[in-house]
This record gives C-alpha cells, sequence and structure tokens, in this order.
C-alpha cells in the first residue's frame, strides 16, 4: 500500500520533472514546478503513514498508539504553504515578464546570458 | 539572558510586519526605519558575538521551553555568532546604501522584504533543525526572487523568474531529501541526526545527504546549478546584489557545510565529500573562465562570486579541520570584499548609470575614492599580501595539499590566475583610461567604503585575531561532537 | 626594535606616506630617506654578519610565524637590494612623476628585502607575492598588456611555488628552510641506500619543476622570459633599475634555496647525467639557453630600453649558470655576478632614465652625438659598458671571470662555450648602444638636451663608483662570499682572486692599462697639434657633407646578423604564449556562452543531470 | 720590481719593433705571391713615422682621441700578461688564459670607441662589421680555448707552457690538433686578414673603422697594430707551438705563424658578415666542440 504511495508520489515528481524540462511555455513550466511540490508533499505525508491508523487529532478515539506519524503532516502544512508562495510570487513575475516581452516561450525570454 | 538573543530572529520578522504601518506614517520614513532596524540587529548580533566569544558557550535558545528533538533549537555557536553579525552587519551597510540606490517605489515591500531575507539567512544560520532550515532558506529565497524582481524590468522578471523556477526544483529534492532523512532516523533536529548518523542504512544517507547537497548546492551557487546566479546579481537592485553575494550563499554554504560534518559517520561520506570537491572545483574554473571577457561589472563580480563560493566549497569539502577553518575565514573574507566591491559598484551604477565597463573608464578621475576601493577589493581577492583574502587563500591551498589534492590546488590555482586577469583589466580602465571631471561622492557611502577597505588592509596586515575567531568558528563546524554535547537533547540516549 | 623589522618596514612607510602626502619634494625626500634607512642598516650589520653573526626576527602573524634572519647569504643579497633601491630612490627623485610610483616603488623593495631575509615559506612567498604587486603596479601604469603579461606568467611561477610549498608543508610539518632542509637530508640518505624516503621520485622531480618554473619565471630564465624584455622597457626606468637589478636576483636567491634545501635529495633522485648532477646540469643549459637567446635579441633590439631589458635576462642567465655549475666557484661565481650584475645593470638603466627623462626619446633613431651634450652621463654610461662587457678591470669582469673558471674547471665546456657567444654578444650591443646614443651626427631636436639631474647623477656615481671599485678589489667580494660556504673557495688578497687553477690580479691588470694608456698618451702628445672638425666633417671620398644629411647608422645596426639568423627568429615564446592566452580566452568566451545560454530549460537541464548523475552513482 | 720593469720596457721596445717588421713581412710576402717585389720590410716603420712626423692632424673630439691612446695602452697591456719566454714571463702570474683572451679583445673597443666618435659612415659600418665579426668568431675561439684548458686542467698560461715542454706540444694531443685547426681559423679573424678582413675591407668601406684618422693618430693605430700582432702570435705559439725558450725560438715560430695566416690569406677572397657568420657557427664550430668534448673525455 504504502509503496503504492511512493510510487505515485515519484510519478508526480517525475511528470512534473517532465513539464519543466520539456515543455517551453513558462506557465506550463510553472505547473510542472507545482506537480513537483505536491509530488513531493505526497512522499513526505507517506513517509509518516501508517497502515490502518487515523489522522494525528486530538479527537474521540485517537491516542498515540493509533495516529499516524504528525510530523510530516506538520511539515507539509508548512511546504504547501511555501509552495503558494512562490506559485503566487512566480505568477507576478510571468505577467510582468509577458507585458514586457510579449511572449512566454522560455526561448525567447533570454535576454540576460553569456 | 541568553533568551535575548531570539531577537536575532523575531526582531526582523516583527519589524518587517510594522513596515505598513511606518508607511502610514511617513514615506520618507521607511529606509530610516529600515536602517534603525538592522543597527538594532547590529547590536545585538554584536551582543550575542561577544556573549558567545566570551563565555565560550553557545547560545541555546529552545522554542517556547521544549527541549530538542521536541522542541526547535537556535544554536548560536561560535560559527553562527560571527556570521549573524557579519549578516547584520551587511544588512546595516546595504539598508544605508538603498536610501541611496532604491528610488523605485514600492519602498515598504522592499524593506519587508530585505529584512525578511534579513531574518531568513540569520535563521538558516542559527537553526538547530533540518526542517527549520528549510523553512528559513524558503523565506530566504521567496524574499530573494521578490526582490530579484524588484526592479520590475525585463530583465529583473527574466533573472527572478530563472531563480525561481531553479530555486524551486532545489527546494523540492532538498524536501525529499529532508523527508528520506526523516523517514531514516525519525528525528528532524541536527544534533541528533548527528548522533545516529552512523546507523543509517549506506543508501538512503547516502540518497538523502546527496539530495540536501543538491538542494543547498542550488542556493550556494555551486556549478552547474549556479545558472541562475548571474543573472540573479545582474538583475537585482545593487543593495541586494552585494547582499546576495556578502551572506545569503554563504548561509546556504553554512547549511550545506553543517549537514555533511552532522552526517560525517555516515557511511558513504566521503563520497559526497568528492563529488562536491568535484563540483567546488568546476565552479571555481568555470565562474572565472566566465568572468573573463564580461562588459558588465556587476556580472562579472557576480561570476567572480560564484568563483569564490566554489573555493570555500572545495575548503569545506575536504574533510579536515585546517580545510574548514580556511573556509570559514574565507567565507568571512569574501563577505567583507564582496560587500565593498558590490557597494561600490551599485554606487557608481547609481551616480553614472550603469554597471557596463565604459562606465568604469577614468573612474579614478571622476571617483576616485570609490576608484580606490574597488582597487583594494579587487586586488584583496586576487591574493595579494597585505591585503585579507591573502591570508584565507593561503590557508586554503595549504589546506588542499596537506589533504593531498595537489591537482585540486593546481586547477583552483589555475582558475586565480584568470581572475587576476579580468580584476587588473579592471583597474587598469579605472585609473589609466578615460577622462573625468571629479564629482561628488556620498559622504556616508564614502565613510563606509573606507571603513570596509580599512578591515580589509587591518585584516591583510594583522590576521592574528580573526583567524583565532575563526578556528573557533571552524572548530564549531568540524567538531560535531561538541556540537551534539552542546545541544541538550531530551531523554535521547544515542 | 629590531634591524630586519627596520628595514622591512621603512621603505614601505616612506613609500605609504609619500603617496598619501604626494606634494612633490616632500615625497622625494621622504622616499630617499625610507630607502636609506636599510642601506644604513646594511653597512651598520657588516660586521657582525662578516664574523659570522645572525641577526633573528620572529613574528607571529595570523597563526603562522614569520621568521627572518640576516646572515652572511641573506645580508650578501640584502645587500644588493638596499644598495639598489637606494640608488633607485635618488633616480626617482628626479624622475617620478607621483606618489603613486613611489608607494609601488618602496613597496616591492620591501618585498625583495623580505624574501632576502626570509627563514621560512611563509614570509617568503608573502613578501614574494608583494614583490611582484608591487613590481606589477609600476608597470601596469605605463602598459597594460605589458604588465598583464608579467604578472600572468609571475603569478603562475608563485603558485607553483604555493603548490610545491604545500607539498612540502604537506610532508614535513614544517615551513622553517633548515627543518626542511634536514628532512630532505635525511630523506635523501634514504633513497641513496635504496630505502623508500617520503618523497618518491615523482614527488621529488614535481616539486623540483615546480621551484624551476617559480623561480625561472622571477629570474627570467629561457623560455619563460617572455615578460621581462616588456616589463622592464614599461616602466619608470629609475625603478628599471632595481627591477632588473633585484627583483631577478630574488628568482636567483630561490635557486641558491633550491640548492641548499633539495640539492642533496635531487641528486640522488635524479642522478647524473655525463658526470654533473642531472638537476644541476638543467639548470645550467638552462642558463646558458638564457644567456645566448637573450643576447641575440639584445643585439637586435632598436629600442633602447628593450636592449638593455634583453641584457638583463641574458646576464641572469651567467647567474643562473653558475649556479646549474653546482661547485662551490661556480656558486661563487654566480654570486658575484648577481652583484655586478646588480651594479651595472642598476647603473645602465639610471643612465637610460636620465636619457629618457632629458629627451623623451627611446629608440635608438632618435638619439645621437649626446656624450657632448651629457658628458657626466655619458662617462658613467661607459663605465657600465666597459663593466658589461667585461673589460677588466672592472667588476663584470671579475665575476665572469670566475664563472668561466668554474664552467671550464667543471668539465662543462659546452656551457662555457656559451658564455663566451654570449660575452661577445654583450659587447656588440653595448657597443651599438655606444654608438647610437653618445656618437654620430645629433639629430636636431636634441640641441637644447642638458645633464642629468643632480640626483640622478649621485646614483650613477655611487655605482659607478662601485664598479670599479669592486673590479679593482674583487678580494673585496669573494671574501665575504667565502665566509659563506666556511672555507677560502677563492684565495687571494683583496685585488687578487685566485681560484687554483687561475689566478687574475685586478690591480696588476689596472696599473698596466694605466702605464699602457701612459704610455700611449705620450706618443700622442709628443706628436703635432690636433685640429678640431665638426663631426660631419668627413672623409667622403671628396663628396661635400652638410647637416642635412643623417651619417650615422642608427637603424637595423646588425641587420646582416638578423639576416643570418632569419631562421631561427621566426621561432617566439612569446608568440606562442600569446596564442595560448588567447585559445584560452575563446575558450572561455565559448564556454560562458555555452553554459550560462541564458534559457531556463537548460538550466533545468543542468540541475536534472546532476540528478540523474546522483541517481547512477547511488546504484 | 724594477728588474721587472725594466724587462717589460724592453719587451715592449722589442715587440713594438718586431711588431712592425712583421706587418713588412705581411706586405712583402703578400707582394711574393702576387708576384709583385713589396716593400722593403721596414717600410711600416717609416709609414709610422711619417704619420707622427704630420704638422697637424684634425680631431673630432676627445673619444676621438682617447681611442687609438686606449687601444695602444689595451695592446701593451695584453702584451704584458704573456709569458712570452723563459726569461721573460713579465706579469703572466697576474693574469691567466682568460684574462689574456679578453686583454686581447680589449684594443678593439679603444678603435671602436675612436671610429664611433668620427660621423663617417664608413666608420659605422666598419664597427658594425668588426662587432659582427667577433660574434660570429667568438664561439668557436672559446670552444679552443675551453678545449685547451680541460686537457691541461689549468687555467695558467705558464702551466700550459710547461705542461707542453714535458709532454710535448698541444698540437700532438688530437683534440687540441682539432682546437689548433680552428684557433687557426678564427686567427684570421683576430688579425684582421682575408677571409674575414670585412671590418677594414679597404676596397669596400676604406679600412672601416680607420678611414678617418690621419696623422698622429694613425700612428698610434699602427703602432698598436704592432704590438697586438706581436701579441697574438705568441699567444699563439704559447698555447699550440709549446712556447718559447727564449727570444729566437718565439721569433720562428711566431713567424711561422705569420705565414700560415698570411697563406691562407692570400688565397682566400673575402666572405660578406653573414657567410662568415654563417661559416664560423657551422665547421669551426662544430669541430671545436668536438675538440673540447675530446679533451674533456
Amino acid at each position: 500500500m504504502i509503496s503504492l504511495y511512493y510510487f505515485g508520489a515519484i510519478s508526480l515528481i517525475l511528470i512534473g520533472m517532465y513539464a519543466v524540462l520539456v515543455k517551453r511555455n513558462l506557465l506550463k513550466m510553472l505547473v510542472g514546478l507545482s506537480i513537483m511540490e505536491t509530488g513531493v508533499n505526497l512522499l513526505l505525508i507517506s513517509i509518516g503513514y501508517v497502515s490502518n491508523r487515523t489522522a494525528p487529532i486530538l479527537s474521540e478515539g485517537a491516542t498515540p498508539q493509533n495516529t499516524v506519524d504528525p510530523i510530516p503532516q506538520a511539515l507539509v502544512l508548512t511546504a504547501i504553504v511555501i509552495g503558494v508562495a512562490t506559485t503566487a510570487l512566480a505568477l507576478t513575475v510571468v505577467i510582468n515578464l509577458y507585458s514586457k516581452y510579449k511572449t512566454l516561450d522560455v526561448e525567447e525570454i533570454r535576454r540576460l546570458r553569456g | 539572558m541568553s533568551q535575548y538573543a531570539s531577537l536575532l530572529i523575531a526582531l526582523p520578522l516583527i519589524s518587517a510586519f510594522f513596515v505598513p504601518i511606518i508607511k502610514r506614517i511617513s514615506r520618507d520614513a521607511i529606509m530610516p526605519y529600515l536602517s534603525l532596524i538592522t543597527l538594532i540587529q547590529t547590536g545585538v548580533a554584536a551582543w550575542a558575538f561577544k556573549e558567545v566569544y566570551t563565555t565560550g558557550k553557545p547560545i541555546i535558545i529552545m522554542a517556547g521551553g521544549f527541549k530538542p528533538p521536541v522542541g526547535i533549537n537556535l544554536y548560536i555557536g561560535h560559527f553562527a555568532a560571527l556570521f549573524i553579525l557579519i549578516v547584520a552587519l551587511a544588512s546595516f551597510i546595504m539598508a544605508v546604501f538603498s536610501r541611496k540606490a532604491i528610488s523605485i517605489e514600492p519602498k515598504d515591500k522592499y524593506a519587508m522584504l530585505f529584512l525578511l531575507l534579513m531574518l531568513g539567512a540569520t535563521g538558516m544560520i542559527a537553526t538547530g533543525d533540518i526542517f527549520n532550515l528549510f523553512v528559513f532558506m524558503e523565506i530566504t529565497s521567496i524574499s530573494a526572487y521578490a526582490l530579484t524582481g524588484y526592479n520590475k524590468t525585463g530583465e529583473a522578471s527574466e533573472a527572478s523568474m530563472k531563480y525561481i523556477i531553479l530555486g524551486g526544483i532545489g527546494s523540492s529534492f532538498f524536501l525529499i531529501g529532508v523527508a528520506l532523512l526523516y523517514g531514516s532516523l525519525g528525528t528532524l533536529n541536527l544534533a541528533q541526526i548527528a548522533q545516529l548518523a552512523g546507523n543509517m542504512n549506506a543508501t538512503v544517507a547516502q540518497a538523502a545527504l546527496a539530495l540536501i547537497i543538491f538542494g543547498l548546492a542550488v542556493e550556494a551557487e555551486i556549478f552547474p546549478l549556479n545558472a541562475w546566479a548571474p543573472d540573479a546579481y545582474q538583475g537585482a537592485p545593487h543593495p541586494i546584489t552585494a547582499m546576495f553575494s556578502a551572506f545569503v550563499v554563504k548561509a546556504a554554504l553554512y547549511a550545506m557545510a553543517r549537514i555533511l560534518y552532522i552526517t560525517s559517520s555516515a557511511s558513504s561520506w566521503s563520497n559526497v565529500l568528492r563529488l562536491l570537491i568535484v563540483l567546488g572545483t568546476l565552479t571555481v574554473i568555470v565562474g572565472e573562465m566566465s568572468a573573463l571577457r564580461q562588459k558588465n561589472v556587476k556580472r562579472m563580480l557576480a561570476y567572480s562570486s560564484i568563483a569564490q563560493v566554489g573555493l570555500i566549497a572545495v575548503g569545506f569539502a575536504l574533510g579536515t579541520q585546517a580545510g574548514v577553518n580556511a573556509s570559514v575565514f574565507h567565507m568571512f573574507n569574501h563577505a567583507i570584499v564582496k560587500a565593498l566591491l558590490f557597494l561600490a559598484a551599485g554606487y557608481v551604477a547609481v551616480e553614472l548609470g550603469g554597471t557596463e565597463l565604459e562606465k568604469f573608464e577614468g573612474l579614478g578621475r571622476k571617483m576616485p575614492l570609490t576608484a580606490f576601493s574597488i582597487t583594494v577589493g579587487a586586488v584583496s581577492i586576487i591574493g595579494i599580501p597585505l591585503f585579507n583574502v591573502f591570508w584565507s587563500k593561503l590557508r586554503l591551498i595549504l589546506a588542499a595539499l596537506s589533504a593531498n589534492y595537489a591537482w585540486i590546488a593546481a586547477l583552483v590555482l589555475g582558475a586565480s590566475v584568470v581572475e587576476a586577469v579580468y580584476y587588473i583589466r579592471l583597474i587598469h580602465l579605472m585609473w589609466f583610461k578615460g577622462e573625468g571631471e571629479k564629482m561628488e561622492e556620498n559622504f556616508v557611502l564614502g565613510g563606509i567604503m573606507v571603513l570596509l577597505v580599512a578591515a580589509i588592509i587591518i585584516i591583510g596586515v594583522y590576521p592574528g585575531p580573526v583567524w583565532n575567531i575563526v578556528q573557533k568558528a571552524g572548530s564549531d563546524l568540524f567538531n560535531v561532537a561538541n556540537y551534539v554535547k552542546n545541544v541538550p537533547l531530551l531523554g535521547v540516549s544515542p | 626594535m629590531n634591524e630586519i623589522a627596520i628595514m622591512l618596514l621603512a621603505p614601505i612607510i616612506a613609500g605609504v606616506l609619500a603617496w598619501l602626502l604626494d606634494i612633490k619634494r616632500v615625497r622625494e625626500i621622504v622616499g630617499v630617506i625610507g630607502a636609506a634607512v636599510p642601506l644604513i642598516y646594511i653597512v651598520q650589520t657588516y660586521q657582525s654578519v662578516f664574523n659570522g653573526g645572525t641577526i633573528n626576527l620572529d613574528v607571529p602573524v595570523g597563526g603562522f610565524t614569520l621568521s627572518f634572519a640576516l646572515y652572511n647569504l641573506t645580508w650578501f643579497f640584502a645587500a644588493i637590494a638596499a644598495l639598489l633601491g637606494f640608488t633607485m630612490a635618488l633616480g626617482m627623485a628626479s624622475t617620478s612623476k607621483d606618489g603613486y610610483e613611489w608607494l609601488f616603488a618602496l613597496m616591492s623593495m620591501t618585498g625583495v628585502l623580505g624574501v632576502f631575509m626570509a627563514r621560512e615559506f611563509v614570509s617568503f612567498f608573502l613578501f614574494w607575492e608583494l614583490m611582484t604587486f608591487a613590481s606589477f603596479m609600476m608597470v601596469l601604469k605605463y602598459n597594460r598588456s605589458a604588465s598583464l603579461k608579467y604578472f600572468i606568467l609571475s603569478v603562475i611561477g608563485a603558485y607553483a611555488m604555493l603548490i610545491a610549498i604545500g607539498i612540502l608543508y604537506a610532508k614535513t610539518g614544517s615551513f622553517e628552510f633548515s627543518t626542511i632542509q634536514q628532512f630532505m637530508y635525511q630523506d635523501a640518505t634514504k633513497t641513496a641506500l635504496g630505502v623508500k624516503g617520503a618523497f618518491g621520485k615523482s614527488e621529488t622531480i614535481l616539486l623540483y619543476l615546480l621551484f624551476l618554473t617559480a623561480f625561472g619565471v622571477k629570474a627570467g630564465a629561457f623560455p619563460l622570459h617572455v615578460w621581462a624584455p616588456d616589463a622592464y622597457s614599461e616602466t619608470n626606468q629609475s625603478y628599471t633599475s632595481f627591477f632588473s637589478g633585484v627583483l631577478s636576483k630574488a628568482g636567483v636567491y630561490g635557486f641558491v634555496l633550491l640548492y641548499s634545501m633539495m640539492g642533496i635529495k635531487l641528486f640522488y633522485t635524479l642522478g647524473t647525467f655525463g658526470g654533473h648532477s642531472l638537476f644541476a646540469y638543467t639548470i645550467a643549459w638552462i642558463g646558458a639557453l638564457t644567456v645566448v637567446i637573450a643576447s641575440f635579441l639584445a643585439v637586435l633590439q632598436e629600442d633602447i630600453r628593450k636592449l638593455f631589458a634583453y641584457s638583463s635576462v641574458g646576464q641572469v642567465g651567467y647567474v643562473l649558470l653558475g649556479i646549474g655549475v653546482g661547485t662551490q666557484l661556480g656558486f661563487e661565481g654566480a654570486l658575484f655576478h648577481a652583484l655586478s650584475h646588480a651594479i651595472f645593470k642598476g647603473l645602465f638603466w639610471l643612465v637610460v632614465a636620465a636619457l629618457i627623462l632629458q629627451t623623451g626619446k627611446t629608440e635608438f633613431k632618435d638619439f645621437g652625438g649626446l656624450a657632448k651634450k651629457m658628458p657626466i652621463t655619458f662617462a658613467f654610461g661607459l663605465i657600465a659598458v666597459l663593466s658589461l662587457a667585461g673589460i677588466p678591470p672592472l667588476a663584470g669582469f671579475a665575476s665572469k671571470w670566475i664563472l668561466y673558471e668554474a664552467a671550464i674547471s667543471a668539465k662543462m665546456p659546452l656551457v662555457a662555450g656559451a658564455i663566451f657567444l654570449g660575452s661577445g654578444l654583450a659587447f656588440a650591443y653595448v657597443v651599438r648602444f655606444l654608438y647610437a646614443v653618445w656618437f654620430g651626427q645629433m639629430p636636431s631636436d636634441l640641441r637644447n638636451v642638458k645633464e642629468a639631474p643632480l640626483p640622478l647623477l649621485l646614483g650613477m656615481a655611487l655605482l659607478g663608483m662601485l664598479n670599479l671599485v669592486f673590479g679593482i678589489a674583487p678580494g673585496l667580494v669573494t671574501k665575504f662570499l667565502n665566509t659563506i660556504f666556511g672555507h677560502e673557495v677563492i684565495t687571494g688578497d683583496i685585488y687578487t682572486i685566485n681560484t687554483g687553477v687561475g689566478n687574475y690580479n685586478a690591480l696588476m691588470v689596472a696599473i698596466c692599462l694605466v702605464a699602457g694608456i701612459v704610455i700611449a698618451g705620450v706618443l700622442f702628445l709628443y706628436g703635432a697639434k690636433t685640429r678640431k672638425v665638426e663631426v660631419n666633417d668627413t672623409y667622403q671620398s671628396g663628396n661635400p657633407v652638410t647637416q642635412d644629411f643623417n651619417l650615422s647608422i642608427r637603424v637595423h645596426f646588425y641587420k646582416p646578423l638578423e639576416e643570418a639568423l632569419s631562421f631561427w627568429l621566426r621561432i617566439s615564446f612569446d608568440k606562442l604564449y600569446t596564442i595560448i592566452a588567447k585559445w584560452v580566452e575563446d575558450f572561455a568566451e565559448v564556454l560562458k556562452n555555452a553554459v550560462y545560454n541564458g534559457n531556463v530549460q537548460s538550466y533545468a537541464w543542468y540541475l536534472g543531470i546532476i540528478l540523474l548523475i546522483l541517481a547512477l552513482w547511488g546504484w | 720590481m724594477m728588474n721587472m720593469i725594466i724587462q717589460a720596457v724592453l719587451i715592449l721596445i722589442y715587440a713594438t719593433f718586431m711588431g712592425f717588421i712583421f706587418m713588412g713581412i705581411e706586405r712583402k710576402t703578400m707582394a711574393r705571391i702576387q708576384r709583385r717585389i713589396g716593400p722593403p720590410l721596414y717600410q711600416p716603420l717609416l709609414d709610422t713615422l711619417k704619420l707622427l712626423g704630420k704638422r697637424e692632424s684634425i680631431t673630432h673630439g676627445f673619444i676621438y682621441d682617447f681611442g687609438p691612446i686606449f687601444a695602444l695602452g689595451a695592446s701593451i697591456l695584453a702584451l704584458m700578461f704573456l709569458p712570452l719566454t723563459q726569461n721573460f714571463q713579465l706579469f703572466s702570474s697576474s693574469g691567466d688564459l682568460i684574462v689574456v683572451a679578453y686583454l686581447l679583445e680589449v684594443p678593439m673597443l679603444g678603435i671602436m670607441l675612436g671610429a664611433m666618435s668620427s660621423g663617417n659612415p664608413y666608420s659605422g659600418v666598419g664597427v658594425q662589421r668588426g662587432l659582427l665579426t667577433m660574434v660570429a668568431m667568438q664561439l668557436p675561439y672559446g670552444l679552443a680555448l675551453i678545449a685547451l684548458v680541460e686537457h691541461y686542467g689549468t687555467f695558467s698560461l705558464q702551466e700550459i707552457v710547461k705542461a707542453q715542454q714535458i709532454a710535448g706540444w698541444s698540437i700532438l694531443v688530437p683534440a687540441l690538433l682539432l682546437a689548433m685547426i680552428v684557433f687557426d681559423i678564427v686567427f684570421q679573424a683576430l688579425l684582421g686578414l682575408e677571409p674575414f678582413d670585412i671590418t677594414t675591407a679597404p676596397a669596400e668601406i676604406s679600412m672601416g673603422p680607420m678611414v678617418e684618422y690621419g696623422g698622429k693618430q694613425a700612428a698610434l693605430l699602427f703602432t698598436q697594430h704592432a704590438v697586438q700582432l706581436f701579441a697574438e702570435t705568441a699567444f699563439f705559439v704559447i698555447l699550440f707551438l709549446g712556447g718559447a725558450n727564449n727570444l729566437l725560438e718565439l721569433l720562428i715560430k711566431q713567424i711561422a705563424v705569420l705565414f700560415i695566416a698570411i697563406f691562407i690569406a692570400s688565397i682566400y677572397p673575402r666572405f660578406t658578415i653573414d657567410q662568415a657568420a654563417k661559416f664560423l657557427w657551422k665547421w669551426p664550430t662544430i669541430m671545436g666542440i668536438i675538440a673540447a668534448l675530446l679533451a674533456v673525455l
């Protein structure tokens, strides 16, 4: 079961990587980046997952023995927030770039080089 | 008493959120406010520095009073104390410079991001928890992304974009590395990781370590993961460029070194070192080569900065106390020199409207003090005696040779020859070419430059005290057992 | 305060002061005083050093201890530096244009003194770099490409040395010359006995090559000499007197160190060739080649500064040759020649400085007939010429004579042949200098040229006098040099030097020469009166000659030689290095554009590739 | 000491006189070979005396006068350091082979100095040719001397002569015979005879360095040439022909050396300067190297 999660997470990362490495549109690259982040988050979660246990929320019947490891979840929460911030920032930059370059093709956006 | 040191993190964070209020009061008050905060930060850092070096004991701050590894702790040891001071000082200088250099609105956002950048770097250096490190790294990089694009020109946005994409990939993989580490050891506390590293599964350890180093290497500008750096350096506002070079990179480098040495008992450790040495050497060579024919001085300095970072990385990767000491020394010297160089180059850009090489023609006549500062910085970074970098370069090369890496030393030195060439061209251009009328030079900036020049020369002539400090900082990094001993771990026995 | 500390600090402090004050006259006075201090201390310590005394200084700096020692060997080199430094300052008092030059000229003086007096490698390297840097800055002001060439080669040399130092340090754990020497000695004994020592064969050879590069660059040894002609000519010529007279000696001193530290080890490791220790023989041949090639090139120069620059390279070749001979006699000859080269070449450069100062010209084609206008300078120039050409009884002959004896008695006939050829060439180029500059028809724009200013003349006078003194009394020098070896390598009183196989009485030569000239003079005076005529009033097969014609051959004086050598002149190491440098730059350009191509996707690929490498390497 | 000085003066007078006679022999022999009668042997002496007796001579300045004086002085100096015979060792203990070899070249500097200070282009060309000839011959010359020293293991001329008197003349040793041949080729250049009379080349550049000289300066130069001729032939004898026990033996050997030189000179035409350089750097140098190496082994 867990290996399936791992598999899924790694697939997501690879898909994201693929988008970043192959797609020439900046937006698509950013989408790839987001997918990759999601994959990483999933990976993190699945590391802390233990089969047949509940979420680590202090509620009825939840004891330390039957909840999954809470730390990865906390980490992922943080990571998601960071991811959102990055994406938002990236999108503003993309908007700005488009207004300056009139294109989102990475081949075209290379005034700084050498 | 020592809990006051948590101000180092709290102060910039809180003050960053006060910026909008200040803006309401007066737009003109933002920059002075920024200078004031950074000055206070410098004061606190200086106090912490004094505290650590007089008592010889690190300051440990436990968040919420929880003992590690349950709670997150800050560890301000000899190294962190020194570098937090540098971060604060460099920030202060650049805050002062920002008053002159930043004319584009919104300045309040600039001030906030500026403080967050400082906070991030301080946090990266001070933290004792690997995930916390990730968070601080992200704070640093996100504010850095934003600041890079601050000028809102096409170039700035382009640079920012590149930085975001590469930084994003890097941090993702860093996180994977952290996940692997956590999955294998069940802890995120650096001290505890150090204790347990020896028991780790070799493959997992290698993979985790490699990924973490990979993630940090993007921030630490290790070739070939540094492709964003020259663009970002060129596109960012001048004070920010100086901060990148003076401490943002250094923080990442520190994190890299810290994690490296903490996991030194892991079985595949030496492989990682060897990889890092190769990459570091390549960084030096490619960096210097790329700087050789630059037409833009800021970009040239950026490449030079990258090359120096490579040098530092090589020193860390030697795996000896001497190498670490030398690297820390070099980090220290490089921070001073590059702060000076970027400050001066940025000042030239502000006054003359750009950092293209032609703008520097006849600078010796137009702005003698600035030109003199650039000259001193350049001469220092080439490694001429009586200037500070000479000593650290010497230490580095000796350390490399003592570790039997003669070919590394040869390559690095060969690259240094290239470095001499382009800096000398710049010096010649400034003093012996072009004409120009003498211009008024800003008094405050001039004063700062003179102080930095003085620091360079004083350390160059009399490196003893700094070397003592640096040795302590180096052993703080290298001597992991001591590190573990100093952190009061809760109920975990190795 | 310790004498060494004062000697080291005085010039650089004076330099900084002169630079900061930068008031005409004041800076000159400060500079001359700063340069005079080491000389005063050198003179003062002569007695004690001659009697075997040592002055030590240890300064802890940043985890290292910089140690200096002044004993007979270091005193000798320091004396050369102090002397030439002082005359340079006198010359610069006339020729310097700003405080900048004082700063770096005096800084290089400190540097070179530090190099000579260092007792361990850290201070040696530190001052070595300081000296290189300061001299480089002196050249940079005048010419960028010349200075770059100089700096790059010097830095390559310095870094080669640094690597060698590091290797030595890694193995021996010490920077001290004496400790390394002992270590090497023990290691050599092991090698000799066939036991594996700390330094293997390849490592020893590597060290040897590294040091050879390091010191060879500084000494201007072929084929690393290419920087010297440009750098020597493209700076203040008063400074060049120090630059070529003393800084090149730092390389020479380095070779001496190499011998004293690693000589035995190298001997056992590299073995012999034809009865000569191979490593020494290599140095001897490098020296010989330097002599011949540089002297040939000197003959063909059209620029007065270039001529002497090549000549300097050639003369240092003699010194290397002497060191390479490897016998004590060879060493003594080399050291003596280091001194005499310093004094006659220092004198030459001061003369050149005076010429350039007063005329503003540097090429032979613009000179002529100046002997009338600058008689005192001419007289000193003549002394320098006689000394360089090795005319007895001047200092240049005495030292060259020892070199001959050393090379021939060490059974190195071909090397000695190089000395013969080199001195023939030296004769040729100095006479050319005499002819083109001082004699013949005067170009009309030189009519108002005046005698050189007083400080410059004082500097010349000091060096000129020493050329005569050490020429007639070479024993003064050899007696001191004997103390370095601890026994009488060269016997004789102060006027006579005796190598055991040969004998040279300089005083007798001087007396006979004077007697001969007196006899000839009497004969001359006995003859009829003379009538003075214009320079152009000459025998021209009856054709009238006017001032409009230039009848002096100033350009391409040695054209026939150039034609005879045309095949060889096409080969140029200078060009080779330029091509290599160009190639590196182009490569850098291509690399830069390929790696940092501006496309963020390629950058992402770099990350991907590194990840892939990590993945592959993990499994 | 006094004795020594008297000896020196006597030798000087003798050498000057014999030098003039040698010059006469040279002219006479040359003439006979060319089937002319030629001047009497003492003709050069007469010429010189005539020049000294001129009423007025021109000058181009101090150096112009000093050149010939210096040249003559230096030639006398060189002569003083040769151990001519067993009775006339003169000051030869004060200087060895290298010193003498150098001293023999010093007079040239005087001539050059004087020639250069006249504004005559022929002098300039002469100086250039003289120096290039010297450069060209220096290597084989040096190698020949080196071979000699390597063989005898001493630089002292006296010792070399002694060794020859014990073990036979130098030319009996194969290496030194080779050296002697080299030296003899170079000797033509030393004496300024064909095929190496490039410096003076009367038909081309009117005696080169000497073109401007007349009157007493020319007389000094003639005298200098006489002394130099004597000294150089004596040098040859000392080095290769076993030295001499008395002046007569020396004279015979000197004349023999002179004859060889004259014969060669009258057979060969003049080289151009680059031909001379190329020639001297080829065969004589190779032979010299062989000789020197043989002497070492």
